[in-house]
């Protein structure tokens, strides 16, 4: 693939489309000890997240299997591999920047300790061009929280 | 406030209404070569031309169906349509924007009201309580859920000068049966504002929730949900200078959460099938269909219109008018105006001896202007003082006060018309 | 009819479409650079100037609130107003104007139904009968009915090529507690046309009357109510190159008459009193509040437009259209269509090998075409087939053959990109 | 009344206030054949008509008792003063003829024989500039049709 995609490639970077395509954390864990489901009812896009903890309570690993967009699976994919290492507050907090980010293309208020993760999952930023295809990019961050906060169902905004 | 009688054509006022004319392009139309006074906006506002180039301009660069399209046409056309939303809220001052739900127009509002939380959330037994001022919107759907369903509709009484009547207001909760007031916030025929903080206290005080009719009440003054602390209000968009085919109702989110949809179709569910179908979150639950896309648009171009003029300089303006009109008409021989409430909007409904309203109505049409005539859609209304119709002149931001005065005079001139 | 895949881009055309285009500003804008190519219209169609226009001028030097209005404005606008529905009588070939009912759109219509027919006219026991490719909005209402009043929903089948099963359409009714067969016209994600009369002929056999969704039906192919002898017809105005905020409801005037009113309020009352009221007669007394005036003003200015280009010539457009479409997409490696009707409309609903609709849709719209994806509004149908969603391209009057080779085109590119 | 009221003549001419303000027919009849009420909800307007036939089956005398505006009285009592002497048929005919003519302000259409009655209706033309008053002016017509037919009660269309 060569320039002839140019126009397509400012919202599907090479980056999406790899993690959209071959997902490395696309599977379920063998032990885990906390799960949520998401379910975005709109488009029949659905996730489910586990998760497993380090002693110190960080997320140890964390796997997912999901049905949907090239956007949706590439965003789970990110998030996995975002989060692995992460306290639980840092987990919420990159959530709540993330979701600013995917809203409206930045996120000025962000906290910049925040930075680097935050560049790792820039290539979705572009989403906030189609408000109704944000939702693609929270799913699974939604079910992520919802697993860390002991609930077991979520569904985007 | 105090406004002499023979005020010159080009008096100094709050709002520089000659300004204000300009916008609005059908203001310069003559009837039968006579100038255009229009004095009929409680039906219905003229639109100024920030409304209609928004409706137009959307449909000639950006529309498509909203929601889920995923196609940069649908989503910008999403967010002008959302963007009425945010409007609406910040107009009402609602604490959140999900609680602002579009309908067709306010009747549209009060039947979605009588059906979902009349029927989904009122049980037989309990009672509705209205006023003896209300328009038919705000009591036809009440007799509907009456006769289906077994719920009481009660009457709060009005006095002789047109205002409620407090004590009989009160005695009509007394029983803790009443389950929503529903009220209206200005009377489309005698001008009157209701105490609406007032009512709001003695009815949460007896366990009843409070709806407003706000359909005249928000054209002229600043409306605040919070501070009002009613559970819900209605409105329609094209008194408010904006498009025909919009009306809102706004309700405590929690309120609007625990009512059962009205419509069915699509925009409002979450999923389908033939069993079991789930509803989308609020607003969207209570918006079944294609919404009103354009008037959404146009809406928030009005509201962002009024907004920019104030509502403190308009409710001065209607002040001035209303003692203006009072003064000059209560001056003619043979007029009878209709209420005297303390506390009155910019509405007169008058008689005339020896002469029928829709005689009236008629010949001050040939003279330009535009009133109108009948029993208003308030019937109970007019019979309570034991007249079928009347004339009514009713007042806008564009309103001149020398339009107030070529009224009186074509009306001097009808009378004796008449004689 | 058989069209030539490569077919040069201005092929002469029973239709005049360069002409046509010129009417809609619209289609001169550009998304991203790119020329907009809107394949969009069956979720809502573009607006032509002559309806821009029309609802420009009537606020601009013609507006005010209808009927009972008494001075000049009102009375021309009420003429102006009352002359869509002698437009829509017209368009539909109905016997009577008063048959025409004005709603807030399609919708709106079949939820009028459900309470004043479904509600108001059907008796538990009774059942309804839709099919298997209803939109959401000719579903849910007759499930809020079923839950609400134990009128029983039964849904007829559709086979693997996306046609109704008439054999199980038939055995549906043999039990003659049948009361109303409510079906779409045309589908909207598989394009396919229902067989009307026979339909009719059919319901009618078995003691059950019959009403179309004709949103999609409309839009493509002249509808005559006496000569499918139906009892029911509904559109919605946005999809026929009308404003939003309208729909119609046409019914047989007895049925009409016998059917309860719905919502409560103005303009639907002959008199009000609060222990009793009567209502106007058909079709006001349906149209409870101020209607959609300016929309119904709007609405007949995209009749006349339609009528004045003649439903033959678009009827054969769409023919020419939809033969093109299924021929160039068809011929893309991994593209699947759905619906495989022998009489089909123009929109095409397809899905991408390895590629999901939505991002289908999205990949498509950076190159300026508009498609949408998703469920449509007919989940039950997606489920039919084991599927979520699908993009859907579909036509209208200003659609160009050389649009759908660009989306041909485009979609071979979306393909290799996700390749 | 000089000509300063001349803007508002071309409806209210002379005729109609006349007619509105001393209608000559508005009486009860003592001893009638038939009777009708009419009834316009919309502006209030209520009218009772008498009927009393000649032996020879035409109209020998007619009385009303109305509430309503100046045109609906005026033409109650202008249809009285022309359906005197008229027989059934005449008096329907009648009644379509002056219909159209309140509605469309002529009656292209009409029976030369209808011309002298017709003159007499005439200054009521001009309602069909309002046609929500078209209903004042035919609402007595209404109620002598529905009498003559028989019928108790009748409200214009
Ligand atoms: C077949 C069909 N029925 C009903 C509807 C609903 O139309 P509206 O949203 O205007 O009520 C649509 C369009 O979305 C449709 O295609
Ligand atoms: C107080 C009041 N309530 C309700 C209505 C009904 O408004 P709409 O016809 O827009 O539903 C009106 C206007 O006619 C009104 O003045």
């Amino acid at each position: 693939m060569t320039d002839t995609f140019d126009d397509l490639r400012d919202l599907y970077q090479e980056v999406i489309l790899d993690h959209g395509r071959r997902p490395r954390h696309a599977r379920r864990l063998e032990s885990f000890d906390a799960t949520a489901k998401g379910d975005n009812p709109m488009c029949g896009d659905r996730i489910e997240v586990w998760v497993k903890y380090a002693p110190d309570g960080t997320i140890a690993d964390t796997g997912f299997q999901a049905r949907g967009c090239a956007i949706s699976v590439a965003s789970a994919d990110l998030m996995a591999e975002t989060v692995i290492g992460r306290s639980k507050a840092d987990t919420h907090a990159l959530f709540e920047a993330f979701r600013e980010m995917a809203r409206t293309g930045k996120c000025p208020h962000c906290d910049a300790a925040l930075a680097e993760p935050l560049e790792r999952l820039e290539p979705l930023a572009g989403v906030h061009e189609y408000p109704s295809r944000v939702k693609c990019a929270t799913l699974a961050w939604h079910a992520l929280v919802a697993a860390l906060d002991g609930g077991k169902e979520a569904s985007s905004e | 406030m105090n406004v002499d009688a023979r005020i010159p054509l080009d008096r100094p006022a709050l709002l520089d209404v000659a300004r204000i004319r300009e916008d609005f392009p059908i203001l310069r139309q003559t009837i039968r070569g006579k100038k255009l006074v229009f004095l009929d906006s409680a039906a219905s506002a003229q639109k100024p031309r920030a409304v209609i180039e928004a409706m137009r301009e959307a449909m000639e660069t950006q529309y498509a169906n909203v929601h889920r399209g995923l196609h940069w046409m649908s989503e910008r056309t999403t967010d002008a349509y959302e963007a009425a939303r945010d409007a609406v809220a910040a107009l009402l001052n609602a604490r959140d924007r999900h609680e602002v739900v579009f309908t067709r127009n306010i009747t549209d509002s009060l039947n979605l009201m009588a059906h979902s939380y009349g029927r989904g959330v009122l049980r037989p037994g309990q009672a509705v309580v209205i006023s003896g001022m209300e328009h038919h919107s705000n009591i036809v759907p009440w007799q509907l859920l009456r006769d289906d369903r077994g719920i009481e509709l009660r009457v709060a009484p009005i006095t002789d000068s047109g205002e409620l009547d407090m004590d009989a207001f009160e005695a009509l909760l007394a029983d803790g049966r009443v389950g929503l007031v529903s009220m209206t916030h200005m009377s489309n025929v005698l001008g009157t504002y209701t105490p609406a903080e007032r009512i709001v206290r003695i009815a949460h005080a007896h366990g009843a929730k409070v709806l407003f009719d706000g359909a005249q009440a928000v054209v002229h003054r600043r409306v605040d949900v919070q501070a009002l602390d009613c559970d819900f209000y209605a409105f329609t968009g094209h008194k408010l200078y904006g498009p025909t085919g919009i009306g809102v109702l706004w309700g405590r989110r929690e309120l609007l959460d625990a009512m059962p949809p009205f419509l069915g179709g699509g925009e409002m569910i979450s999923s389908v099938s033939y069993e079991h179908s789930t509803w989308a979150e609020v607003p969207h639950k209570f918006e079944a269909g294609t919404p009103p896309i354009l008037e959404g648009i146009g809406l928030k171009a009005a509201i962002d219109y009024v907004q920019a003029i104030g509502y403190d300089a308009i409710a001065a303006h209607e002040t001035s008018l209303i003692d203006h009109a009072l003064s000059r008409l209560g001056a003619i021989e043979g007029v009878h105006i209709l209420g005297r409430a303390q506390d009155r909007g910019g509405v007169v409904s008058f008689s005339l001896d020896r002469a029928h309203a829709h005689d009236v109505a008629t010949l001050l049409d040939r003279q330009g202007i535009a009133v109108r005539a009948g029993h208003h859609c308030a019937e109970p209304l007019m019979h309570r003082f034991g007249l079928d119709s009347t004339a009514r002149a009713s007042f806008a931001i564009y309103t001149k006060h020398d339009e107030i005065d070529y009224l009186a005079d074509s009306l001097a001139r009808v009378r004796e018309f008449f004689k």
